[in-house]
């Protein structure tokens, strides 16, 4: 009995050393410097939502009476997912700079004029919010980002993913329908991840309005510019171009020199030539919240260079401009809608001259 | 942000509009242009039926439509529109046409007068996507196909099938809440009628996913 | 080399105007070179050189700001002083505000422009 | 061709017709509907040339019923304010602002409109006028909110859309007196139209007008040559491109759609207007008695 028991035991402790050994010989492989590159990690790692959105479009004779029952079911869906939820249970946690709440999916627009106070005319851009519904939630932990986060993180964030802009299902894919299974809603036509902290984290179906944002606080808006395809260097990068006459042959559009020969001999990184212009995301920071409109969900923001052609879809979230931060706290996760409270249909900045308002007189100082 | 053109007043089109017109390049420049179109826009009218790529069936199409609805709004008497019609369409008897056949033809129509298809291009052979243009109301035989079995096609027969068992619980559904309703007006007490109704939309549920369960 | 029109009565500029030969701006005094209203320029007259005030250009302006048919400057001297006594056009007022904000920043005084404006538009 | 355009929309019959459609719908006579409904459609549409401003920019990729819709709102609420009567490039205006550089008294200008571009709140207009022999120009945006008054003082048209040549013709002809008298119509008369040719400085020009095809100026003098190059420019064949005249222009189904949802407020304003000018009427003779 004792010797069987001192074979397992013996056996065992063999095992045990065997089994550091392969693994230090393990260690030892996956440090040796040749064999590094072998099976290397992922770098990027597309970001779970990011599947294949849209079907390719079949023929399938499907008779008319069918093809209203599919519909009749998409209603059905589209009124659940639009009464999802409709409390939103506060922690009574109050907004301070560090917490970060969700951005929000915006359609632009267009532009117009507004005037201020004094008489100065101002050109805003008009955001349309649109029905905002929370996809999923990531919480700090849990979220993977594509790439490996540098070692100090002080402010952990998770992510929110939301969906605006209900489209026909019977287009999308079944992976990317997949996604709105767990929150219930019908599945959007676009979808957008905004990092929050997690007191500002939204109950999934949640949906967010324009009065998520205050009047006299700054956003910043991401879009994605106009394509405008390959362009010169004169359109893309602002260069002069040369002379019209004078002698010059085929060289009126031209950047002309891009570097020197000797030691260098080669074009240096960056430097400015013709290419394609456009179709990239850029962000316009810090833009005043002028003015809302609570009936149709829009803001007016300052300034008419955002990113993006009207009707293209941009997103918006508070500034992440350190002076602009506002001082008053914020609603926070978002603002909840009370259904007996009475909201005025537009909201003004105190900067801004109302149309209805008497007309500007101007007094001495 | 310039102002509209106010001086003419238009029909709305019931076709979709491209955002810009194509260019079309040739020797003669955008005069040629509307020589190729105008080419185009007579053979439609004058065979109602016609095949051609599909770059210039989609422009062509705008022009036809739009020179119908002026034909219809304004008539024959309006001189602007005579111009209109004596450049567009290269043999004249066509201009009769226009006026007398199809400006009657479409005097009523809620959609557009012109149909586009998309037809098979021939291969081997050039890879320039093919159309068919017609004016609707054309004596032909339709490009159609028969869509008289489809409804014996495995998916409508499936389709079918789901419809009648989702109706069926909708109904039930509907009926259940109205017997509740009924119950509760009944009995005139609100707050005891809500807990057993919770309790059948919960039991309702469970059921719906232990049959998904199964399937 | 813009040709200038002078709209002051001062000698030398009626002079000028009289024999058909206008001033010509042969530098502006700020960073850009390209002259607004109410900036100060160096200006061949009569073989002098002078220093006038821009007070009424042909460029295209903001809404409400007068767009004249003419570039018109009233003739100075080192102290902002003019030369002449009248200015026999309409100037626009929001010389008012620019010379009163230039004024503030350098020494010489050019608000006595203002007092001896006929018309403001 | 502006001529076919000059009958103004008549107020008196619109509501006529508005009441006669109300009592008809009362009834149950469905062809007398019908053509008053037709009528009212016409009158609605006269609108585009009193509002032009009101039609968005015809430009697809611009478009948005939304942003369409705050801005007429706006654009009604400001109308409600002050007072923007019906005019035309032509016609003679005079416009009262306060000013910020001049805070003292409002500030009038009186001049000829030359130029009316834009849509929505941009909407602006250009006046000129001759003043000590100087020719100014000041550009006002219709929808500012410092503007106290726009009178016009003759209600007319010109022969053409826009009178920028007046920048190149003589004096006289954009000299007008700032202490002119307002010229009132007889109620429901058309525009009527000046058939006045304006005469050319000699060149330079600031454009070159020979090849604009104006009719309000007259013959010009200048060497073949010019003529030659500008029948050479011309594009004869793009009065018959019927997409490009429909993507310059907005339908008149739209327009229908546009004007009747503002129609409301801006009768309210005109009859407003109407007895704002009587009133007028009825103070000057007793000033002079």
């Amino acid at each position: 009995m004792a010797l069987a028991l001192n074979i397992v035991s013996r056996t065992s402790h063999s095992i045990s050393v065997l089994e550091q050994q392969m693994q230090k010989l393990s260690l030892v492989v996956f440090n040796s410097k040749r064999e590094k590159h072998l099976n290397p990690k992922p770098r990027l790692r597309n970001p779970t939502w990011l599947v294949r959105k849209t079907r390719s479009h079949t023929d399938d004779p499907i008779t008319f009476e069918n093809r209203e029952f599919i519909k009749e079911i998409v209603q059905d869906k589209l009124v659940q997912s639009n009464h999802a939820i409709d409390e939103i249970a506060t922690n009574n946690v109050i907004w301070t700079p560090n917490i970060q709440r969700t951005g929000v999916i915006a359609r632009k627009i267009g532009v117009y004029p507004l005037w201020l106070k004094n008489g100065s005319k101002m050109q805003t851009t008009l955001l349309q919010i649109l029905d905002n519904h929370v996809i999923k939630y990531y919480t700090p932990d849990n979220y993977k980002p594509h790439k490996e986060i540098r070692p100090k993180v002080y402010n952990k964030k998770g992510c929110i993913l939301l969906g605006a802009e209900f489209g026909d299902p019977s287009n999308f894919t079944k992976d990317y329908c997949g996604l709105f299974k767990e929150s219930g809603v019908l599945p959007t036509k676009w979808l957008a991840r905004f990092f929050v902290s997690p007191e500002g984290a939204l109950p999934l179906g949640a949906t967010i309005s324009a009065r998520h944002f205050q009047v006299g606080n700054y956003v910043d808006v991401r879009g994605k510019t106009i394509d405008r395809g390959f362009q010169g260097v004169m359109k893309r990068h602002g260069f002069k171009g040369m002379p019209a006459s004078h002698g010059v042959t085929k060289t009126h559009r031209r950047g002309g020199n891009i570097g020197g020969g000797g030691e260098k001999a080669r074009v240096w990184p960056g430097t400015k030539m013709p290419g394609h212009m456009g179709n990239t995301y850029r962000v316009a920071k810090g833009l005043k919240v002028l003015r809302l409109n609570t009936k149709y969900n829009v803001i007016w923001v300052s300034g008419q260079a955002i990113p993006g052609e009207t009707n293209s879809i941009v997103y918006v979230y508070d500034t992440k401009i350190p002076t602009r931060t506002p001082t008053n706290p914020l609603p926070l996760p978002t603002l909840l809608q009370q259904t007996d409270e009475d909201v005025p249909e537009d909201i003004y900045d105190e900067s801004i001259h109302i149309f209805s308002d008497p007309t500007i007189i101007f007094n001495e100082k | 942000m310039n102002q509209a053109e106010v001086s003419k007043l238009v029909s709305q089109l019931k076709t979709t509009v491209n955002p810009r017109l194509r260019k079309f390049r040739n020797p003669e420049g955008p005069e040629g242009r509307l020589d190729k179109l105008r080419k185009t826009v007579t053979a439609l009218i004058k065979h109602e039926r016609i095949e051609l790529n599909y770059p210039r069936a989609d422009e062509a199409r705008m022009y036809a439509e739009r020179l119908i609805s002026d034909a219809i709004r304004y008539g024959d008497t309006h001189k602007t529109t005579m111009e209109m019609a004596d450049y567009w369409l290269v043999e004249k008897q066509l201009i009769h046409k226009l006026f007398k056949v199809l400006a009657p033809r479409f005097q009523n129509y809620d959609i557009s007068y012109t149909r586009l298809i998309r037809a098979p291009r021939p291969y081997p052979g050039p890879e320039d996507l093919k159309a068919v243009l017609e004016l609707r109301g054309n004596p032909y035989p339709s490009l159609r196909p028969n869509g008289s079995y489809n409804r014996n096609l495995i998916h409508n027969v499936l389709l079918e099938e789901a419809k009648k068992a989702y109706r069926a619980k909708k109904y039930a559904e509907i009926a259940a809440k109205i017997d509740a309703v009924e119950t509760a007006v009944g009995l005139n007490t609100n707050s005891q009628t809500d807990v057993p109704e919770n309790d059948e939309v919960v039991a309702k549920e469970v059921e719906d996913k232990s049959t998904k369960e199964e399937k | 080399m813009t040709k200038l029109r002078v709209v002051d009565n001062s000698d030398i500029g009626r002079q000028a105007m009289a024999e058909g030969k206008p001033p010509k701006c042969i530098h502006v005094y700020n960073r850009t070179g390209i002259g607004y209203i109410g900036d100060k320029v160096l200006v061949a007259i009569k073989g002098e050189k002078k220093r006038g005030i821009l007070v009424g250009l042909k460029q295209n302006q903001k809404p409400k700001i007068p767009k004249f048919d003419s570039n018109n400057i009233v003739l100075i001297d080192e102290g902002g002083t003019p030369l002449g006594t009248r200015i026999h056009v309409p100037i626009p007022t929001i010389l008012r505000t620019i010379l009163k904000e230039k004024t503030q920043s350098k020494g010489a005084d050019y608000t006595k422009l203002l007092s001896i404006a006929s018309r403001f538009v | 061709m502006l001529s076919i355009f000059s009958k103004r929309p008549c107020i008196k019959c619109f509501s006529e017709t508005s009441k006669i459609l109300l009592r008809c719908s009362s009834q149950t006579a469905t062809s007398t509907i019908e053509r008053n409904k037709d009528q009212l459609k016409r009158q609605i549409v006269e609108y585009r040339h009193v509002y032009p401003e009101f039609l968005p920019d015809p430009k697809i990729e611009y478009r948005n019923l939304i942003r369409e819709k705050l801005e007429r709102a706006d654009m009604v609420a400001r109308r409600t304010q002050v007072d923007i009567p019906e005019f035309y490039v032509g016609s003679i205006l005079a416009v009262t602002s306060s000013d910020r550089h001049n805070p003292e008294k409002p500030h009038r200008f009186v001049g000829i409109c030359i130029k009316r571009e834009y849509c929505g709140l941009r909407a602006s207009f250009i006046v000129r006028n001759m003043i000590d022999h100087q020719g100014i120009e000041i550009m006002y945006n219709m929808y500012d909110p410092t503007i106290h008054k726009v009178e016009v003082l003759r209600l007319e048209k010109r022969l053409d859309d826009e009178l920028l040549y007046l920048r190149d013709a003589l004096p006289e002809y954009s000299t007008f007196d700032s202490n002119m008298d307002a010229e009132i119509l007889p109620e429901g008369t058309p525009v009527p139209i000046n058939p006045i040719k304006v005469k050319l400085k000699p060149r330079p020009w600031l454009e070159r007008w020979e090849r604009k095809n104006l009719k309000g100026i007259e013959e010009l003098d200048l060497p073949e040559r010019f003529f030659k190059r500008a029948k050479e420019l011309e594009k004869p064949w793009e009065k018959y491109d019927l997409m490009k005249e429909y993507m310059r222009t907005i339908p008149e189904e739209e327009q229908i759609e546009i004007f009747s949802e503002v129609q409301a407020e801006l009768h309210k304003l005109e009859v407003q207007r109407k007895k704002m000018k009587r009133k007028r009427v009825i103070v000057k003779p007793s000033k002079l008695a």
